[in-house]
């Protein structure tokens, strides 16, 4: 569904990421694991059009998103949660929440995905009148999560959801993840916990220095001796 | 020999007042083209081209656009002399800007005629390069009054009240305070003495004090975006005035008739200038003739004193017989052109030691039938003035 | 006598409370774990502490002194150092000058301070990035910045509010590793963190916020076991014993 | 810096010396704009008021008790700092937007009061009399090279204090509260006395600036040293050439002064509005291709030198 | 003072209250709630009076009638700024608030200069209005119909504004994207489309506004000047991020200018307002209704 071959991206002449190719099928769960400044959030902003790349392509569902601004590559059913959550601090939790739904229609078919988000995270429908600015640290984790569910997209891109987001809530979010890509949403999930992580993808990349250095099953992965090193702490 | 004799002249060519600016420079091209090319007309240098005593030369204008700024019209002025060798210096409209020209021409003695700035204070300075063509705000403020007076003797019609109306700048200050001394002095009852900030958005409380004052007479001082103002808001709270006796600037402009319309029936403005001499002395049309072809449209207060300070700069300039400084402000003192030699209703032109023309006798015009006309001194009116402003 | 005690701390923000009626104590050379669900009110109550937004009512004790009305520059000033849970770091300037910001509270000279905050960063391991905009570092690269310029204030006591997320595992090792260092040096850490493996082994007592209020505190081998800890914060995982 | 000592000797155009020293005047009037603008993020847009207080000052002491202006510089400068206490007392804990036009609102509000104080003029303003050549009066009859002197010595004397202080604590605590005054205040700033500094030090030389513009115009009145208009020239040089950078004034003003002074001289006389589309949009052009300002070239061009590294991933040590 | 003076007074400054708040209304989109600084508002006012001028001087119509034709040309001069000057403005990452404002700023002089380039700097006025210089008196107190009109289409103006902003989806794009521009591509929202709509919409109220404007007002290259600050005035004491906050400032900027000028005195009427604005923020950093 989502192919990218040989990708390039840099920040002013400095090399991020470097002949990344990476493959999502439909109905997948794919990891993006690595070190810090890896490059993973890069290969997410890359994908979502909001770094453009030097050279390589994207394909989503055969549509070439380099070519598309970044607005509309959301249109074609690509969600990123970003780095940084980048909510609309001044508006309310249910402003934001609405403002998910942009490109669907409104009444029904917008506000459909709220029972399940409410239901993952019942503290945003007891704060739909707060400023986002204002929510905990956890909470505006969750308002970015919730907010990017809110488009249905058909490709999901997480990075690093469980920032902020405690313990209990982070089991359950992991098996949210499943029950989102069970709805027929594919995921493409960059965590740092990579030892949850592994457990819930289907496939995993290892990211290093800009790289890809690893790709397999997630078991294949996770059983690598360098990750378990590297990234496992084991 | 020279074949060219350079004058500077700084006036605000952008900017709130570049109107003025824009129909200057017509005008004293207007005045070029009588001084350079050989037309016969009642007017110095007018017959033959040139100067005839410095061979022929021509005058040229350099113009200079100082956007109502002292600092600017400074900057100018030093560039003017320094650079383009000026003879002399013509401005400023600005009574600001021409207070500190007039100081750099001192400083660097080059002679500066003050065209169009009516400030009292400017030729009390003790300068030796400065000259005022024109008439000043107090010259002009006694004719206001002297015209009262005439009224009562002459047409039994009594001015006991008068409010004031005046912008909050140099003009309007010097302006109104004179008034103030004058009604004083003639036992003139001041039942409302209104400052304004210049260029307001509204003038609805203004006018509203000023109805309330119940003065039959309204003496406003005001530029052009005011005057328009003041008499459409005077229109909207039905305040209707006696008479109207306006200190000119916005009031004698044609863009003030233009834009109020009927409304300006019947007001009455003092003037250096007023078309209707042409009654007397054709030649004033063929002038205004003249200068309609450039700027496309009549001569009135301002520009006529412009086009005149040009004639008689060039006259002095020709008498000096030499383009030294010394030389021609020695000329500039000496000048002596009887009033039927100018444009405008003056006596003459002669220089007192603080270099202001004594002989430039104000009058008053009205404006009837959409066209001013000179209604007071009575003597040479052409026109009887109509007062009260008629009902509409 | 403790270095700090927080005494019946409240705090609403309209209808809601943040923090009601919250004590405890922090011993000198203490670690201490702030932990409890999302929204508790553990950020909530460090601004209290650091001076940057005054409690409803309860008062905070820093060295034996009531510290409650003092502006956040007091409290950094009387030895509370901070890191923000979102990052803030001095965006238009360079890694050490965002540290030497810090340094001047205790340094006199601009070359004193400049030599403090080099040996923080090197200290720290930040000092490769030293003459880079702070606006290039990636999120986890910030927190570090942020934990350096708050020991550049070399404070008594140091707040730190999730500084190790974004970390993997490995990576939290080494943060684990910093933070035991910074107690080595003499100073006092409360430290908010969400990842059990980072706190476990860290902290000599946890002290858990819910809703605003004291749930429980002790060992945080005890704590992990309370069961009220469990349903509110820590989930099934943990309910069969870690 | 020789070459800016000596240069003027090799000038004898008067407008060349005029446009010189108004570029070196605000060079050095954007330097303190920038100082609590550029490097405090306190943007005013009302600095006019302490240029004129300064104008005010020096000028009514030397018509009124005939004190050099030399005096006058420091006490308008000393009243222009008082001043901007007093204001920024309330002032500074508004943010953003509201301070902004609280600065505009308050300086437009003393313009309004000098034009109907008759103490001090009122809108007629005062005329500053010629009493000779003289350096303890600054006047100088057509002199223009002790101007240049004293604006090249009032520009140089910003640029140090700028530099000073950029390089020590209050320069380090200015630009934190610019870019995060909560984190500043964490560090153990305290935010409202720094910026009060900054308000003081900026109002004092702005007021020193507005001394010496009076004695080279010799003449001032309310709407040629307090207008709008002039708190917008003092800002743009720093905005312009790069904001809250040591240069950036001094670029801005070598760039915006001469180009607008020669549109007006060259173009201005024909009325047409021919100098103001020029001056608009150079400014427009400036801000919108160079946001950072023109020295950001100078700074991109020594990064590229700097940064030939070719890849910042492969510097990282693999795990 | 008299009963009806002191009515006349409050319906003066109430009604010019109306006018300013009309001439805000542009202003409080784009400056208030999209928080992008216009200083050249005044200018766009200026525009959008010789275009009313203009298409008078061709159609021969009455300035009310061509106001939907004067606010169209607005709004697409408002969205050709938008693409070519404030667009590029809202890119830059440094300094954002003082390119915005000096990029505008350089517009406006541009605006002043073409504008006495192709119109000379000539005061124009039209004449040929139903409601130019009547006035109705009710009880003493006059009040002049072009401002009552002007004063009516304030009101409808500030309704259609709030409405639209309040009801759509137009309205949260506009707040989000003000909020966090690159974010919003996340949700599919073009921030140029929603933006330069904004820009149309803020422009085209100020067509409104001069088209008013025009059947009582001058016309000239320095016109925009004399409202401008007042503008921004009206729309910081409303209150960021509120846009009927700039509707109730408007009235009280109005009535305060009208007292002040009794109580002081007229040439100082507008400290009144100055110290309204310095009162308000004062007490409230926000304004009196603001949410930014
Ligand atoms: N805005 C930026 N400007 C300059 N360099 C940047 C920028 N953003 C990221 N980088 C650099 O690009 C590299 C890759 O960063 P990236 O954010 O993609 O890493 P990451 O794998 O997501 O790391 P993390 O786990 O910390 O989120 C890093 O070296 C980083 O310093
Ligand atoms: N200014 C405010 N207005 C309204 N509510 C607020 C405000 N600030 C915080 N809150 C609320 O107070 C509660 C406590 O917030 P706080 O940030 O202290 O939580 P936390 O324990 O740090 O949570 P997290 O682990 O998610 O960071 C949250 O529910 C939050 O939404
Ligand atoms: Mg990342
Ligand atoms: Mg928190």
């Amino acid at each position: 569904m989502l192919k990218v071959t040989d990708l390039q991206s840099s920040y002013k002449g400095l090399v991020a990421i470097q002949g990344i190719s990476l493959e999502v099928g439909q109905g997948e769960i794919v990891a993006v694991v690595g070190s810090n400044g890896a490059g993973k959030s890069t290969l997410l902003k890359s994908i979502a059009g909001w770094v453009k790349p030097d050279r390589g392509g994207v394909s989503f569902k055969g549509t070439d998103l380099l070519k598309l601004p970044a607005h509309q590559i959301s249109r074609t059913g690509v969600a990123l949660v970003p780095e940084g959550r980048r909510l609309f601090p001044k508006l309310s939790v249910r402003d934001n929440l609405m403002l998910g739904g942009y490109t669907k229609a409104k009444g029904a078919e917008r506000e459909a995905p709220l029972e399940f988000i409410f239901s993952l995270f019942p503290r945003l429908s007891e704060r739909l009148d707060q400023q986002a600015e204002t929510l905990s640290g956890g909470e505006q984790q969750m308002l970015a999560i919730g907010r990017a569910l809110m488009g249905q997209p058909s490709l999901l891109m997480l990075d690093e959801p469980s920032q902020g987001i405690m313990p209990k809530l982070v089991d359950e979010l992991l098996v949210a993840v499943q029950r989102i890509r069970d709805r027929g949403t594919t995921v493409l999930l960059v965590e740092q916990r990579v030892a949850e992580c592994l457990d819930v993808a289907d496939r995993a990349y290892v990211l290093q220095t800009g790289r890809v250095a690893l790709s397999g099953t997630s078991s294949e992965v996770a059983a690598d001796d360098g990750v378990r090193r590297a990234y496992l702490g084991i | 020999q020279v074949s060219e004799v350079v004058i500077g002249v700084i006036e605000p060519m952008s900017g709130a007042g570049a109107q003025t600016g824009i129909d200057a420079k017509a005008a004293m091209e207007t005045a070029l083209d009588i001084i350079n090319e050989d037309i016969d007309i009642g007017l110095p240098l007018g017959p033959g081209a040139g100067l005839p005593k410095l061979g022929g030369a021509k005058i040229k204008l350099v113009f200079a656009d100082h956007q109502a700024d002292p600092q600017k019209g400074r900057a100018e002025a030093e560039r003017l002399i320094t650079e383009n060798k000026v003879s002399a210096i013509i401005g400023a409209y600005h009574s600001a800007v021409a207070a500190v020209v007039s100081q750099v021409a001192e400083r660097y003695q080059v002679p500066f005629l003050a065209a169009d700035s009516s400030s009292p204070s400017l030729h009390r300075r003790n300068l030796k390069w400065f000259f005022r063509t024109s008439a000043h705000d107090e010259m002009f403020s006694q004719a206001m009054f002297d015209f009262y007076k005439d009224m009562k003797e002459k047409k039994n019609i009594t001015v006991d009240q008068v409010a004031m109306f005046y912008e909050d700048t140099i003009f309007g200050t010097d302006s109104s305070n004179i008034q103030r001394k004058l009604a004083g002095e003639r036992g003139i009852k001041v039942a409302g003495d209104i400052k304004y900030r210049a260029n307001s958005p509204s003038l609805t409380s203004e006018v509203q004090q000023l109805k309330s004052s119940g003065a039959p007479v309204l003496m406003p001082s005001s530029y052009t975006t005011d005057a328009i103002l003041l008499l459409k808001t005077m229109g909207e709270l039905g305040y209707k005035p006696q008479g109207i006796v306006a200190q000119a600037a916005g009031f004698a402009e044609q863009a003030f008739l233009q834009a109020v319309g009927d409304k300006a029936e019947g007001i009455i403005s003092r003037s250096s200038f007023s078309l209707d001499l042409s009654e007397k002395r054709p030649m004033v049309a063929k002038v205004n003739e003249m200068y309609k072809k450039r700027s496309g449209k009549d001569l009135n207060d301002n520009s006529a004193r412009q086009l005149m300070a040009v004639l008689v700069m060039a006259d002095a300039i020709d008498r000096a017989g030499s383009i030294k400084n010394e030389d021609i402000r020695g000329a500039l003192q000496k000048t002596d052109i009887p009033g039927d030699k100018t444009i405008m209703p003056w006596a003459n032109v002669r220089f007192d030691e603080n270099g202001q023309n004594t002989g430039a006798t104000p009058v008053l015009i009205q404006v009837q039938d959409g066209v001013y006309r000179s209604v007071w001194p009575f003597e040479t009116a052409s026109r009887p003035v109509v007062w009260p402003i008629p009902a509409r | 006598m403790s270095l700090l005690r927080v005494d019946k701390i409240c705090r609403q923000f309209g209808g809601l409370a943040a923090n009601t009626d919250v004590s405890f104590s922090l011993e000198e050379g203490e670690i201490l774990g702030l932990i409890g669900p999302n929204g508790a009110g553990k950020s909530t109550l460090f601004s209290i502490i650091a001076g940057a937004l005054p409690p409803t009512s309860g008062q905070v004790w820093f060295e034996g002194k009531n510290i409650t009305g003092l502006d956040a520059a007091a409290c950094c000033a009387a030895g509370i150092g901070r890191t923000f849970q979102v990052v803030r770091s001095f965006e238009s300037m360079t890694v050490l000058e965002n540290v030497t910001v810090g340094a001047y509270n205790r340094a006199k000279s601009t070359k004193a301070a400049q030599k403090l905050a080099m040996e923080t960063l090197e200290w720290t391991g930040l000092a490769p990035q030293a003459h880079r905009l702070a606006v290039e570092l990636t999120p986890p690269e910030k927190r570090r910045l942020e934990v350096t310029r708050a020991l550049a204030t070399k404070p008594r006591l140091l707040l730190l509010d999730e500084v190790m997320t974004g970390l993997t595992p490995t990576e939290a090792q080494a943060g684990v590793e910093l933070v035991r260092a910074i107690r080595q040096k003499g100073i006092t850490v409360l430290m908010v963190e969400h990842v059990m493996e980072i706190v476990m082994p860290l902290v000599d007592r946890a002290v858990v916020l819910n809703f605003g209020k004291v749930l429980t505190e002790g060992k945080p081998t005890e704590v992990i076991k309370n069961p009220e800890v469990i349903k509110a914060y820590l989930g099934d995982r943990y309910a069969q014993g870690h | 810096m020789g070459v800016l000592v000596l240069l003027p000797h090799a000038i004898s155009s008067v407008t060349i010396l005029n446009i010189l020293i108004l570029t070196l005047l605000y060079a050095g009037l954007s330097q303190a704009w920038n100082i609590l603008g550029g490097y405090c993020g306190q943007i005013s847009l009302g600095n006019a008021l302490y240029f004129g207080i300064g104008a005010y000052t020096s000028t009514l002491l030397l018509t009124h008790l005939g004190a050099s202006p030399w005096f006058g510089m420091v006490v308008g400068g000393t009243i222009a700092a008082g001043l901007a206490l007093l204001i920024g007392w309330p002032l500074f804990r508004l943010k953003g937007h509201y301070f902004v036009i609280a600065t505009i609102v308050i300086a437009e509000g003393a313009l309004l009061l000098f034009q109907s104080w008759p103490w001090v003029g009122g809108t007629l303003g005062i005329y500053i009399p010629f009493l000779g050549d003289s350096w303890t009066m600054l006047q100088f009859q057509t002199a223009k090279l002790p101007f240049y002197y004293v604006a090249l010595g009032y520009a140089a004397l910003l640029w140090l204090v700028t530099y000073t202080v950029d390089g020590g604590k209050l320069g380090h605590y200015w630009r934190a509260i610019k870019d995060n005054p909560e984190a500043a205040q964490s560090l153990g700033v305290k935010i409202f006395p720094t910026k009060m500094q900054a308000a003081a030090l900026s109002a004092f030389f702005t007021g020193v600036g507005g001394a010496f513009y009076a004695q080279f115009v010799s003449y001032i009145d309310p709407e040629s040293v307090m207008n709008f208009q002039i708190s917008l020239l003092m800002t743009l040089p720093a905005v312009l050439g790069g904001l809250g950078t040591l240069w950036g004034p001094v670029v801005g003003a070598a760039v915006l002064i001469p180009v607008s002074e020669l549109t007006r001289s060259y173009i201005g006389g024909s009325g047409q509005g021919l100098d103001l589309i020029f001056y608009g949009g150079l400014i427009m052009v400036i801000a919108l291709l160079k946001p950072e300002g023109i020295v950001g070239l100078w700074a991109d061009f020594t990064r590229r030198r700097r940064q030939s590294r070719p890849s910042l991933a492969s510097q990282k040590v693999t795990p | 003072m008299t009963i009806s003076a002191i009515a006349q007074l409050v319906a003066s400054g109430l009604l010019i209250g109306l006018i300013y708040a009309l001439i805000a209304a542009g202003l409080s989109l784009i400056f208030g709630l999209m928080d992008v600084v216009n200083f050249a508002h005044g200018e766009f006012l200026m525009t959008s009076m010789y275009v009313t001028f203009g298409l008078y001087l061709f159609l021969q119509l009455d300035p009310i009638l061509l106001m939907p034709a004067t606010a169209l040309v607005m709004a697409a001069f408002g969205i050709f700024i938008y693409r070519t000057v404030v667009k590029r403005a809202l890119a830059a990452k440094v300094n954002a608030g003082m390119v915005q404002i000096f990029a505008t700023f350089g517009l406006a002089i541009t605006m002043r200069g073409l504008a006495q380039l192709f119109w000379t700097p000539e005061y124009r006025s039209i004449k040929d209005s139903v409601v130019a210089d009547k006035t109705i008196s009710i009880a003493g107190v006059f009040l002049p119909v072009p401002q009552l009109a002007a004063g009516v289409v304030c009101l409808l103006a500030f309704l259609a504004l709030y409405l639209l902003i309040q009801r759509t989806d137009f309205g949260r794009a506009l707040e989000a994207t003000r909020e966090d521009s690159e974010a919003v591509s996340l949700i599919g929202i073009d921030r140029h489309k929603i933006f330069a709509l904004g820009w149309a919409l803020g422009a085209a109220a100020v067509g409104v506004a001069g088209a008013m404007l025009a059947t009582f007002y001058y016309v000239h290259p320095g016109v925009g000047a004399t409202f401008a600050l007042i503008a921004y005035v009206t729309v910081a004491t409303g209150g960021f991020g509120n846009l009927l906050g700039a509707l109730a400032a408007g009235l009280l900027v109005g009535l305060v200018e009208s007292v002040s000028a009794v109580v002081l005195e007229p040439a100082l009427k507008q400290l009144g307002i100055f110290a309204l604005y310095l009162l308000t923020v004062l007490l409230r950093p926000r304004g009196l209704f603001g949410k930014l």
